[in-house]
């Protein structure tokens, strides 16, 4: 059974890999579970600076969700590289450096500087970020934007350059058709959608500041049809990411058309998932008699003319 | 740190609304210190509730884990409604113990409502290093606990039906200017604003005091960076409450003033 | 206690009304539940003919929430007037009538139809609708469209005329402005959220339309930040719709600013919900020493200034 | 109609993977007639779970309702999960019943695997009627439903573990070619694959036919216009399963073919 794919020159293990802030830097879950049975580790975003991150509170559970505004808290790229880097090269599974920054400069000058160290993998890049230039607007929802960031970041590697793709837009496709063009190897899709949960008591915002981010099993239809929207919209690999708890889960990403999968919430209520899950869909390709994974990539069987129906919901 | 499902043995409310759970795993019983926690998910009863939710280990006994908890919301509704023979989804022990530098001679147990939870475990351990115990506690109204392997408890409820009347640090305060005690150390545990009010108490009376602070979690393992608490100084803003605490001494950490 | 607000000269009783498309016309519910105790009724979408709706598969049950693909199913405006309006004139409770059209001209001739028909109290248009001369793209997810749908609907009724937006925008606030500025009396926050749902085994999508939208508890978050956003923006009231299961649920849309909100997926799981959410609302009104439900209305306590760090997830 | 909660008298597994539940209802126990559906949730195991679940009214003895399921999914293992003395909310009865004309003598009730729930109870009203029964039951292999309340069963296995070696359409065909029923009527109920060629069979053999469907529900009630099947003509190009079937003349409706 073949499990493994290639981005550029880079080969994965297996197309199951653990999502930026879901995992920490791979060293804090280490006695549950073999790091090494995943496809992929990608890192907390990281910054030039350390971020202290959002003050509490941070997390507020949902209906099958969970709503987060950390702040990308990080230890910034100088201590990364220092203090989580040496670990994360022992790893026998591939690590993708995620970034965040408030600047196009920012992004070029931390890409820059890991490009010069041994064990990076590949790049995938934040683009939910304030652009502090444009007084604390999101890189992510503007198009333009994100190409340029885009087009900046690629000449500075060799290595693979993923952009991560945030849902909060109307036409996710737009963007990752931009990004192609601006020569990325690869679109991440979806980061966190916007939401918010309130106090009726105290009548405050639950999260400190008032919005953060939803993920978790609520999530995955929507992710699944943006999934979908941007691997009929362009040529490279999709990491279909949202709401994963299950092989199956996974599975649905694969057929809609993701070359892979990351896992995120899911990796806070069971370390052990994406592990098993990696197990799992082996299985599933067995008892479907593939020798290959990757055959349920995009191998979804749709009525395309009923595609025009969807607004008529 | 293990994660494993174990088997109810009790589940019971042992007062009003107040539940005591008892199930085996010889390897949180071997491993565990005093002040440390496990993240737990109810599985038959879960499934609405996503994230674990975290708990004291209130005593060891043998290869026995008891957690002590109170009905809040769904997750304890549900590990409520947990019956024996069930299982649980375990992860633990996790954090930082309260710290034993033997340095102290009379430790002085504050608990607020379930702030009690980890103290019958400390309790077990201070008795073996022959600390002299002394243990305030409040609650709203009259509360039964002996049950709970508690020592020399001095009661403090609002109402006053039961002992003091007023919060568990006023007693406490009251206590200190009646009695001088040898070389005392405070460990508290319970509501945000009842600690942050016992910091600055020992904080005046230059008491060494410990804390063991809530906040909301997501992991557990300092993996989702959600559950910051202020530092008093330092280059970091934030400790983890998870991995950094959930003990802290008084003088590291900031809490909200009450 | 006061319950009612006015829109117009239209006076509701109170802020509780069942969506569009969950709770039929009314009639089928009458042996469970007191009708009347509800502020109002918004009927499903009526189009000019009567619409067969999709194929099956309609229906797929999501973590917390429901995909539908009704395909907007119903009578058409004569049935409607004929065979469901008499019931309805009958209940003491304020009737607001959603319209959705393949064309501007459709949705002109409808509302004017309506017009000249007694029992009607308010429109609400549904612009989640393909619009055919423009080969079905999604007349909500145009603001240029979505103005000009208001504009043309305004001079032909003295009645409110409510436009119910899509989420599935960058910026929802951006829509309300329009219409706001185009003569609304009210927006209705939020539609369905574009999702889908693969079935592994068969590798088909689980909806007969590939994707469909998605309600139900998982989208409060969402829904919540979008009526928040909207609120902010718009003088014009704001009804908050989005996975509401519980009078608190409804009092945190109330909080962040809608004026009223409506019920719409719980109706199906229980359809005596929203006439307990009315009379539960009142209770913790009551318990908070209001004299008005009104007074909860943007009362949330946040401190604006952390806005900024929103995008910092 | 009515919206209730009940508690379950019992709740068990009587034969691999099916279990029989019973509640007491006398609103719903003097209403409902076969071939309707109530529409549940069980509350105290349902909660990530939205939408209430269809199911048929398998028996009703005295003021106890009988239901009969397959555990397929989450709600079914839900609800198999629910013990005695715990609630379920139940909606119903819904639908339209089995229609009785008084112009047939010999029933043919057509079971596909769990197909046989609305059965005993259609079972006791045709007996009641004097009606002659015949049941076909069809499984993938040997099934033992000797509890159920059904009359003059011929059974048919996919492996031929039990009685005609096929599918129950198969073996419906082979005894029709053998036997001369008086004035039948058939009655189906089973996954749409063989309802679909069972109605090919009556129609083929001008047999008059019932069928009672299965369809994805939101609401059961007929407001959400989730679960519609084709019809066969008439202007309208669907009709609703719950609000218009569950039944269905075998005639009226398209289904899939198999
Ligand atoms: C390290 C640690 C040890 C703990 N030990 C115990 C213990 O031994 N016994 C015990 O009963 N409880 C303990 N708690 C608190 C316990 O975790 C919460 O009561 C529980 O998570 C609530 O879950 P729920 O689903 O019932 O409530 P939710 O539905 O999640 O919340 C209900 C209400 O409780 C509040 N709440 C939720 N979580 C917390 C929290 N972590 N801290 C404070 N308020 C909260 C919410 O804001 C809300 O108002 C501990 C918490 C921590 C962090
Ligand atoms: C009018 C009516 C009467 C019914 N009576 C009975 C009965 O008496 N006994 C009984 O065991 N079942 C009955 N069913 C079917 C029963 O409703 C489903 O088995 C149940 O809803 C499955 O719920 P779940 O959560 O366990 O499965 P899910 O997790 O929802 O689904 C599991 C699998 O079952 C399929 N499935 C889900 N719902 C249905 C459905 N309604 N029809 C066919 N396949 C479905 C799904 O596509 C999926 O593959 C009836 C259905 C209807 C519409
Ligand atoms: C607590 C938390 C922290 C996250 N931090 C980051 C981050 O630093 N950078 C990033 O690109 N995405 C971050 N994400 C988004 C996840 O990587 C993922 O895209 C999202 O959670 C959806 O997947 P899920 O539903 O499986 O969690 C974070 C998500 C959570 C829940
Ligand atoms: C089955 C179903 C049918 C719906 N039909 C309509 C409709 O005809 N017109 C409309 O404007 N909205 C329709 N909606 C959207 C709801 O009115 C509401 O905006 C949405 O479901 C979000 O609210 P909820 O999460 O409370 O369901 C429909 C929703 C569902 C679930
Ligand atoms: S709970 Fe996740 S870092 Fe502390
Ligand atoms: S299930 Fe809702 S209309 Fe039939």
């Amino acid at each position: 059974m073949k499990t493994s794919f290639s981005i550029g020159n880079v080969e994965f293990k297996n197309r199951v890999l653990v999502a930026s802030g879901t995992f920490g830097y791979g060293d804090e879950v280490k006695d549950l579970v073999d790091v090494n049975k995943l496809g992929g580790i990608v890192t907390k975003s990281l910054s030039w600076k350390p971020r202290d991150g959002n003050p509490p509170r941070r997390i507020v559970e949902t209906p099958s969700g969970m709503l987060n505004s950390i702040g990308l808290a990080n230890v910034g790229v100088h201590a990364f590289i220092r203090e989580k880097l040496p670990y994360l090269r022992t790893l026998k599974t591939k690590i993708v450096v995620n970034i965040a920054a408030s600047s196009v400069q920012e992004y070029c000058d931390v890409l820059t500087l890991l490009d010069t160290q041994e064990g990076v993998d590949a790049y995938e890049i934040n683009v939910s970020c304030p652009n502090v230039k444009e007084g604390g607007l999101n890189f992510g929802t503007d198009c333009r934007m994100t190409r340029e960031i885009t087009a900046q970041l690629r000449p500075l590697t060799r290595k693979p350059l993923i952009i991560k793709l945030t849902p909060n837009v109307t036409h996710i496709s737009e963007f990752a058709r931009a990004v192609e063009d601006a020569g990325a190897d690869a679109v991440s899709v979806i980061n966190t959608l916007v939401g918010m949960a309130v106090d009726v008591r105290t009548r405050k915002p639950k999260l400190s500041t008032v919005t953060g981010g939803l993920s978790g099993p609520a999530i995955k239809p929507i992710a699944l049809a943006k999934v979908y929207e941007v691997a009929q919209a362009v040529k490279i690999p999709v990491f279909g990411i949202g709401g994963i708890q299950s092989a199956e889960d996974a599975i649905e990403f694969l057929l809609v058309g993701a070359t892979a999968v990351q896992v995120g919430t899911m990796n806070f209520v069971d370390a052990t998932a994406s592990a098993r899950i990696v197990e799992e869909i082996r299985e599933f390709a067995e008892k479907e008699n593939l020798d290959d994974v990757g055959k349920l990539v995009g191998a979804l069987d749709a009525n395309i003319k009923h595609s025009v129906l969807q607004s008529w919901l | 740190m293990v994660q494993q499902l174990v088997r109810l043995e009790s589940n019971q409310e042992i007062a009003q609304g107040m539940f005591l759970m008892r199930f085996d795993s010889r390897r949180i019983a071997t491993s565990a210190q005093p002040g440390q926690f496990l993240n737990i998910r109810a599985t038959q009863r879960w499934s609405p509730l996503l994230l674990r939710r975290p708990f004291s280990i209130s005593r060891v006994v043998g290869s026995s884990i008891e957690l002590l908890y109170n009905i809040v919301g769904k997750g304890t509704k549900a590990l409520s409604a947990q019956i024996p023979g069930e299982e649980i989804d375990v992860l633990g022990p996790l954090g930082i113990p309260f710290r034993y530098d033997g340095l102290f001679e009379t430790a002085v147990l504050v608990a607020g409502g379930l702030g009690i939870a980890p103290f019958p475990f400390l309790t077990d351990f201070l008795e073996k290093k022959k600390a002299t115990i002394i243990t305030f506690v409040g609650s709203r109204s009259l509360f039964k606990i002996d049950m709970l392997h508690l020592r020399n408890v001095q009661y403090a409820t609002d109402d006053g039906s039961n002992g003091f009347r007023g919060n568990v640090v006023e007693s406490l305060a009251e206590y200190l200017q009646e009695h001088t005690l040898t070389a005392p150390k405070i460990f508290g545990c319970g509501p945000t604003k009842m600690l942050s009010s016992l910091s600055r108490l020992a904080q005046a009376k230059e008491l060494s005091c410990e804390l063991s602070l809530e906040g909301d979690m997501a992991c557990g393992i300092g993996i989702c960076q959600g559950c910051p608490v202020e530092r008093s100084n330092g280059t970091k803003k934030y400790a983890l409450v998870c991995t950094d605490g959930p003990t802290f001494d008084c003088r590291e950490i900031k809490l909200p003033s009450p």
